[in-house]
């Protein structure tokens, strides 16, 4: 793949780059938040836009756009997908942000440089363009989760935040510097090539790949590196907790995918049972830590460390060339079907605490009576839960399908076993809020108003979550394309 | 053919569904007419079928439809008219009709009268399509219902609870010989391929051999179905305590019909009874086993219905006896004039209750002779007949069997003392209730004298068991000929002195030294009168093996012992949770020592697995 | 000069010494200046590794990595202090261990 | 095309319903009345019409549209005589749930309708799917508006009683699902093609080690749901706190999709492996029978009686389907028909007996026929049926269950000819308890309406013609059951099990 300088496959990074310092520009000249919502959201758009139409390389092995970025199929969806998640963001802290504090215009600039970073993230083919990306999405995150100043918890969490995810990265670098060290290249596929020629020997390779994944890990929340997810998800306003789950947790994956697939780094000592481990212990952990969760927030952060569990099954799936199509197409779809779903979930909790000065009321008690005094969040929520319980008609259900199909052709029956028992302790905790929200209403002070456009977002959702779990076929086809 | 058949039974199951519908609507009267005319129609029916078969004794079969055919298996609702069920529609329709004339003014006065008579007239319906049945399946039928019928009408007045409870028990103790009996149909279509009556015979005849392991255990089945219903030993438990339902109920359901349906079964299939010795002669040892237990339980009882309840057990005795030693065609002699006259003694009874305001401690009756002269008739007669004095129907019966017993091949000899012995009880306690009862002076004043509808099936009975045993049964071709039994003429006049002998003692006892006033408890004062009256404990014996053992058990298990294992696991999962929750304690710190704890490991995995 | 006079393994294991002194800062030190500072000690350990492992395979891409971890440590400080402000403010202390509102 | 209406007027059904609620709260009940009939009408016809002319194929409808083409998942749905049977009962049993719940639900009937619609959807769509993918999809669906019906219009402990119907029969199903996506891949390993279609998986000839775990996926889920012996535990609670609509639904049908699952799923595609484990099965089900009705009997509450009864019955399906000949799973079809219709009428009788007295502790009843003579009669009537009296179409099924397993396993029916004693004793301790007995006057109870009567004269009616001419059901479903009986060498001693 002789690197063209064929810039217009990697439109969106562009679109969105040139979009972010308009923006800038736009709040430095006149500072009005709505007036910068609107250009986020124009700026989202054209990205998402770009990402569909323009520059769509020949279906399948996509092409390498200067070393550091690959322009595939893969990286257009989820460019697109980021993209859209961003803009559901933006909407979702319409009516949220007025009570955080005056300027809201940062908060949205904020976002966009985020989903940058992102969208970076997901073409990133090269060492150097994934830590910028991955840098670019935390720093923005951490001014983000900081946001609502007058509430200390937010503070706390980006606190920790930072000072966690600073050491994840700096063990990250420290991973790829050795392999630099090892295999003499820093472009994924290189590597890969590098490392019949390693100088440093299997072990110190093995140890350098391990560190990377854990480093990446530590971004996705899995299971041993998991502590501060439930408290970063808690202290941050929900529309950010929102992109928090579901972005920053999708983009680094997509990096993980395209380096350890590219990289071909399957076959080092280890480091299959490394991610074996990581997959049962986040499916279990994440489930049985949701189990009896008060907090709606902290639940539905545990719920996405076991998913991420459920996800990372598809590595030791793909450890064996024969099934890594099929892995990585599990991979993609499972990724596509859990952004719209936990936006959905949290979004709603952002819709239920409008103009909050950021202390979220999630407790279940508050979802009480859901059902009966608004019908269509509850349904949403409702729709939402059953696709992360994985329940059928859901996108969750055909993501866990395809989790299965995965596992089974490469019958891991340990993994098999994790994921029944991970989704049978689900059940429950999924199920006690929809039973809160089936009962009579509890007499309590959260009290909201939904105006056209928020009921569009909320139907948008659900249309998503119920279409690709009724029609996935579409989008089948075109995921099977990449791999 | 088929119309006129299928009325039989169809008769009475139509009055009985009108009525359940419609009784609370139409009229007393209407309600009577319905339900004794319906019985009296199909007695007419019936007496047309007996007079066709007498002049030329043809079997008559009737087919109405397919009940189900499922792969070899097939069953119809199918009839098969021979002999034998002639005399058994006769006796329970002719028997029937008049008890039915009887209880309508015996239960004038309760206020549910027409539901009675929707039981009785079902409960006909019933024994008829039981003795009426082509295949064993149908028989089944009318065997069960006839259990739930005589469980609805035990429990008839619901609102005392111990009638719902000797309701519940008889059914429950018969269904238990109904599981054995189900159990052998199996046997038998596993065996032979078929349930119908005579091909099962015929097939029976080809591929048994005689005294071979499935005809024993088949034959042994089908004995558990009869003696549960035939309240037989073991499963008699029931019948006393079923004298709870109304009077004409007992004489109907426990006197003529349903306890005979156990001999019925046996004199039916007596072709597989013969391929299996063993157990006939089970049966006849059955048979003595509980006639004597009967009579001498029935010697002390003190309640006039159930002395006649344990009579009615020691008769059909009699009955498995005759069947045990082969006279079959004797048994179903019996089995009609025991009809007739246990059926004269219960109505007898019911009158008695009925004039002295629902009285039934002989002891408190006394000196009736002269202020109930139809009843005394009629109990003079019906105990002559019980006593089997010579020229009653009893005499003819009995002495057949006795006699027949004594040629039984081997333990012939024993059989008959057994049944002598069982003879002399049997005259004793029938006459110690006449004397006790109707002589002596009055205790209580009955308020009112029984009215026709009483008093005639009284008279029509008292003729019947007197002229009883000049009936000849029309069974020939269908039950082997026992023929006139050859016996010595000192053993012929044993059997009939013994009755004469019974009467004197019960005369000496009850009538020269009167006792006093009825003895202090129950149970009469010496041990031994308590083991009797008690029905030699087997009740007790029952309770203390099967009844409470089964409550505690259900009690220990109420709240659900399996739940336990699936709480286990919510509380493990509980356990896991808290564990991983005190991770959380918010420090920075400890999160980092933890990512750093996490590191170590999966460098060490690395390490572990790396050469 | 032809690369690397000292051999890469040590340089490697001085980066590597230099990380676990990161670490360990992280993990004993309770102010969150500090936490600020080891965590700059874990950055820079990579990117010394980084400029070894570039002198090494004789390509200027180690440095240029080091350049970019240069930056991207500088903006995460830079937030970093901004959020020191903030939890002196609401916390009135920079005492790691007592700002636990958040927790199970 | 009329396949898929049977499922998606339902659907369609719920959500008129639904939303009918706002121009006024009596209008649900009409729509669902008017959906359950219309269906019923559809499938009627097209049943007649389809036994009319002799169907080539195994079906009797038939149709298939590509749904996932990518692992060869279809929208296959079909009909033979024994679902025809099945879905018959469902929707009857939908009329008479709408019947018993006409008056008894006071607010949200909108919604509540919705929900009962939508159930009957979900069944009817696992009566009909024959992709596997697409069964345990209507099998899951199925669960939540039932969940829904128990949490919102459920009596006082409605919570646990529905989070445990829901999570037993999930879990149960999580397992089934594994075991279809390996049957599935083990299917494309040996023919080629990776697809899901029940046509496609049968007659496989897996490696037996493997068959036997995945007929335990399948038999685990099925078992679950039916419920057998050890795994029964949810079945009490959820009917005791359903409302009454919801218990009928639950006894009638969806216990049925258990049983009806075993028959059609569990013993064909794994012939071998289901007679390996036929012993272990009739045990649990021989368990099943005496364990339900000792528990039927110690139970003071009306409704948990009759749940356990139900567990008690069920516990006949399991020894019909594992005795692998064609009596006794004749005799397994017929008890699904006839205890859905008696079940269903004592759950309403239950349901009426709470209206009216606020309770369903039996020690608070007694004599009740003193003041409802017809509603006694009634039960007398569905007492007897359900403890097996001949004439009335339990009888049939448990004889016909019996005389077909005692060719295979004599010791077997001879402890469930044990069942017949055990239900006689809690069947008839129900009606001493609640009907019979003294009774305080001072309680005024109004006795059955018109509406209740037209009710229990259907199912009467039903019971008695299904007692005294079953043939035509015989009939519907004997080459579904030929089917299955002809894959095993029938009538063969089940190892272990000699007389």
């Amino acid at each position: 793949m002789t690197p063209s300088a064929d810039f217009s496959l990697i439109m969106p990074v562009i679109v969105l780059g040139v979009g972010a310092t308009a923006v800038m520009l736009q709040v430095a000249a006149r500072r009005s938040p709505e007036l910068t919502r609107f250009s986020t959201l124009l700026v989202l758009i054209a990205a998402l836009a770009s990402s569909v139409w323009i520059g769509s390389p020949e279906p399948g092995i996509g092409q390498a756009v200067t070393p550091l970025l690959q322009a595939d199929d893969m990286a257009r969806l989820f460019a697109a997908l980021f993209c859209a998640s961003a803009a559901l963001c933006v909407m979702l802290s319409r009516d949220y942000l007025p009570g955080l504090s005056d300027q809201g215009d940062e908060y949205y600039l904020l976002l966009l440089l985020a989903t940058l970073g992102a969208v970076v993230l997901a073409y990133a083919s090269h060492v150097a363009s994934l830590l910028l990306g991955l840098e670019l999405m935390s720093v923005a995150l951490y001014a983000l989760i900081a946001y609502p100043s007058r509430v200390a918890p937010a503070a706390e969490a980006a606190t920790k935040y930072l000072v966690l995810s600073g050491g994840a990265s700096a063990t990250l670098l420290f991973g790829f510097a050795l392999l630099y060290a090892a295999t003499g290249s820093l472009a994924f596929p290189e590597i890969g090539a590098g490392l019949q020629s390693a100088t440093l020997g299997s072990a110190v390779t093995a140890i350098a790949t391990v560190l990377v994944i854990t480093g990446v890990c530590f971004k996705l929340s899995a299971a041993p590196f998991h502590l501060w997810t439930p408290d970063v998800y808690e202290g941050s306003p929900a529309p950010v907790t929102a992109f928090l789950a579901t972005v920053a947790k999708a983009a680094p994956f997509v990096a993980l995918i395209r380096f350890l697939f590219d990289a071909q780094l399957f076959d080092l000592p280890g480091v299959v049972e490394v991610l074996g481990v990581l997959a049962v212990l986040s499916m279990l952990v994440g489930n049985l830590l949701a189990l009896l969760q008060r907090n709606v927030k902290r639940m539905l952060a545990y719920s996405s460390i076991a998913h991420i569990g459920y996800a990372l099954i598809i590595f030791t799936v793909a450890a064996d060339p024969v099934n890594r199509a099929l892995a990585g197409e599990a991979a993609v779809f499972y990724l596509v079907a859990y952004v719209p779903t936990t936006i959905a979930a949290f979004g709603l909790l952002a819709l239920v605490n409008p103009g909050g000065e950021g202390q979220d009321h999630a407790e279940v008690q508050d979802l009480s009576g859901l059902f009966w005094r608004d019908p269509m969040l509850a349904i949403l929520m409702l729709v939402a839960l059953l696709s992360l319980a994985g329940i059928p008609l859901t996108a969750g259900f055909i993501g866990k399908f395809y989790l299965f199909a995965a596992a089974v052709s490469g019958s891991h029956w340990v993994l098999l076993a994790a994921l029944v028992l991970g989704s049978a302790i689900g059940i429950y905790y999924y199920l006690r809020v929809i039973f809160q929200m089936s009962q009579k209403p509890a007499e309590h002070e959260l009290t909201w108003t939904m105006d056209g456009g928020m009921r569009a977002v909320a139907l948008l959702l659900t249309v998503a979550i119920l279409g690709l779990g009724i029609v996935p076929q579409a989008l089948m086809e075109y995921i099977r394309g990449m791999f | 053919m088929n119309l006129a058949l299928a009325a039989i039974p169809g008769l009475p199951m139509l009055s009985a569904t009108l009525l359940i519908l419609f009784g609370r609507q139409i009229p007393r009267s209407l309600g009577a007419v319905l339900g004794a005319g319906s019985v009296g129609l199909s007695a007419v029916l019936v007496a047309g079928q007996l007079l066709a078969y007498l002049d030329t004794p043809t079997v008559v079969t009737a087919t109405l439809w397919t009940w189900m055919s499922v792969a070899d298996f097939s069953a119809a609702i199918a009839f098969h008219i021979d002999g034998l069920t002639v005399v058994m529609m006769s006796v329970i329709t002719g028997v029937g009709f008049l008890i039915h004339v009887y209880s309508v003014e015996f239960m004038w006065e309760d206020e549910s009268f027409s539901r009675y008579f929707a039981y009785m007239n079902l409960f006909v319906g019933s024994m008829l399509l039981l003795v009426m049945a082509d295949n064993l399946l149908l028989l089944f039928l009318g065997w069960e219902g006839v259990g739930m019928c005589s469980y609805l009408l035990v429990g008839f007045w619901y609102k005392n609870p111990a009638n719902g409870a000797a309701a519940r028990k008889a059914f429950v103790v018969t269904r238990v010989g109904d599981a054995l009996m189900a159990l052998g149909l199996f046997v038998l279509f596993t065996d032979l391929g078929t349930l119908d009556i005579q091909p099962l015979l015929l097939a029976a005849n080809l591929n048994w051999e005689v005294g071979g392991t499935v005809p024993v255990l088949a034959t042994a089945l089908l004995l558990g179905g009869a003696v549960g219903k035939s309240a037989q030993l073991p499963l008699h438990t029931w019948l006393p305590d079923a004298m709870a339902g109304p009077t004409p109920v007992s004489a109907l359901i426990h006197a003529a019909t349903m306890v005979t349906a156990g001999v019925y079964l046996v004199a039916r299939l007596h072709g597989l009874f013969l391929l299996a010795p063993a157990t006939l002669t089970a049966v006849a040892w059955v048979g003595l086993a509980t006639l004597l237990l009967a009579a001498s339980a029935a010697l002390v009882q003190q309640d006039i219905k159930r002395i006649l309840a344990y009579s009615t057990i020691s008769q059909i005795g009699y009955m498995f006896l005759a069947l045990g030693v082969g006279a079959f065609s004797f048994g179903i002699f019996h089995l009609m004039t025991h009809a007739f006259f246990k059926a004269l003694l219960f109505l007898g009874a019911g009158a008695v209750s009925h004039c002295l305001h629902h009285e039934l401690n002989i002891f408190r009756m006394g000196g009736l002779r002269t202020r109930l002269p139809v009843v005394f008739l009629s109990f003079l007669i019906g105990s002559a007949a019980l006593a089997a004095l010579p020229f009653t129907a009893g005499f003819y019966s009995k002495d057949g069997i006795l006699l027949s017993a004594f040629t039984a091949p081997g333990i012939g000899p024993w059989l008959w003392a057994g049944g002598l012995l069982g003879a002399l009880l049997t005259s004793i306690y029938s006459f110690r209730l006449l004397f006790v009862a109707f002589f002596g002076e009055a205790q209580t004043e009955p308020d009112r004298k029984p009215g026709l509808p009483m008093a005639i099936p009284l008279l029509i009975l008292c003729a019947l068991s007197l002229l009883g045993g000049l009936i000849s049964q029309p069974l020939d071709g269908v039950l082997p000929d026992a023929g006139h039994p050859q016996v010595p003429h000192l053993i012929e006049w044993i059997s009939i002195g013994v009755p004469l002998l019974g009467v004197a003692y019960a005369y000496y006892a009850y009538i020269v030294r009167r006792p006093s006033s009825s003895p202090a408890e129950a149970g009469g004062d010496s041990p031994v009168e308590g083991f009797l009256f008690a029905g030699w404990r087997v009740d007790a014996l029952y309770n203390l093996l099967l009844v409470t053992p089964y409550r505690t058990l259900a009690r220990w298990c109420q709240g659900e012992p399996i739940d336990h294992f699936y709480n286990g696991v919510v509380s493990l999962n509980r356990l896991c949770h808290r564990g991983l929750a005190a991770l959380q304690t918010g420090e920075l710190r400890w999160y980092a020592t933890t990512f750093v704890i996490g590191l170590i490991a999966v460098v060490a995995i690395v390490l572990r697995s790396a050469p | 000069m032809d690369g690397l006079l000292i051999p890469l393994e040590h340089v490697l294991l001085v980066a590597g010494i230099l990380f676990a002194c990161g670490l360990g800062g992280l993990m004993l030190r309770r102010n969150l200046l500090f936490m600020l500072m080891s965590l700059e000690v874990m950055l820079n350990s990579a990117a010394l590794a980084f400029i070894a492992a570039g002198a090494r395979w004789q390509e200027a891409d180690g440095q240029v990595m080091f350049l970019l971890v240069l930056t991207v440590a500088a903006a995460e400080v830079a937030v970093g202090l901004g959020l020191v402000l903030q939890i002196q403010r609401r916390y009135r202390t920079l005492d790691m261990d007592a700002v636990t509102r958040l927790q199970e | 095309m009329s396949l898929s209406l049977l499922i998606f007027l339902p659907l369609l059904g719920g959500v008129a319903a639904w939303l009918a609620e706002r121009v006024n709260p009596d209008l649900p009940r009409w729509i669902s009345l008017l959906t359950c009939l219309l269906v019923l009408l559809v499938l009627t016809s097209s049943g007649l019409s389809a036994l009319a002319d002799p169907a080539s194929s195994q079906w009797l409808l038939y149709s298939q549209t590509d749904w996932i083409p990518r692992f060869g998942i279809s929208f296959e749905l079909a009909l033979d005589g024994f679902s025809l049977l099945l879905l018959v009962l469902t929707f009857v049993l939908g009329l008479i749930a709408v019947a018993a719940s006409w008056s008894e639900v006071e607010e949200r009937h909108g919604f509540f309708q919705a929900n009962l619609l939508w159930t009957l959807a979900g069944v009817a769509g696992v009566f009909l799917a024959m992709d596997l993918i697409l069964f345990f999809l209507f099998w899951e669906v199925m669960l939540v508006p039932m969940y829904l019906l128990i949490a919102i219009w459920g009596h006082e402990n409605r919570g646990y009683a529905a989070m445990k119907f829901f999570i037993f029969t999930q879990v149960s199903g999580l397992l089934m699902l594994l075991a279809i996506v390996v049957l599935a891949w083990q299917g494309a390993a040996l023919t080629g093609k990776l697809s899901f279609s029940y046509g496609d998986l049968l007659g496989l000839d897996l490696p037996p080690e493997l068959a036997f775990w995945l007929m335990l996926g399948f038999f685990l889920a099925f078992t679950v749901k039916l419920p057998g012996f050890p795994f029964h535990t949810w079945l009490p609670d959820a009917h005791t706190q359903a409302p009454t609509a919801g218990s009928v639904l639950l006894a009638g049908i969806l216990l049925k999709t258990g049983a009806y699952g075993l028959l059609r799923f569990t013993v064909p595609l794994f012939p071998e492996a289901s007679q390996t484990l036929a012993p272990v099965a009739m045990l649990l089900g021989v368990a099943g029978i005496i364990y339900g009705a000792l528990l039927a009997f110690a139970q003071t509450d009306f409704k948990r009686l009759v749940a356990y009864s139900s567990v008690s019955h069920m516990g006949f399906i399991l020894l019909g389907v594992y005795a692998f000949n064609e009596l006794a799973l004749q005799g397994a079809v017929m008890q699904m028909v006839t205890h859905g219709v008696s079940t269903a009428a004592l759950f309403m009788m239950a349901g009426a007996l709470q209206h009216r007295l606020h309770t369903r502790d039996m020690r608070k009843m007694g004599g009740l026929w003193q003041q409802a003579p017809r509603m006694g009669a009634c039960a007398m009537f569905f007492v007897l049926a359900s403890l097996g009296l001949p004439g009335l179409g339990n009888f049939v099924a448990e004889f016909l269950v019996l005389l077909g397993l005692f060719a295979v396993a004599p010791w077997m029916t001879a402890a469930a000819a044990v069942g017949m004693v055990t239900a006689a004793i809690y069947a008839l301790w129900l009606m001493q308890s609640a009907f019979q007995g003294q009774p305080d006057d001072d309680r005024q109870m109004a006795d059955f309406g018109v509406r209740e009567m037209t009710t229990m004269a259907v199912m009467m009616v039903a019971l008695l013609w299904m007692g005294l001419y079953p043939q035509p059901i015989l009939d519907l479903a004997a080459p579904a059951v030929q089917s299955v009986s002809n894959l095993l060498p029938a009538n063969t001693l089940v190892a272990g099990v000699a007389p």
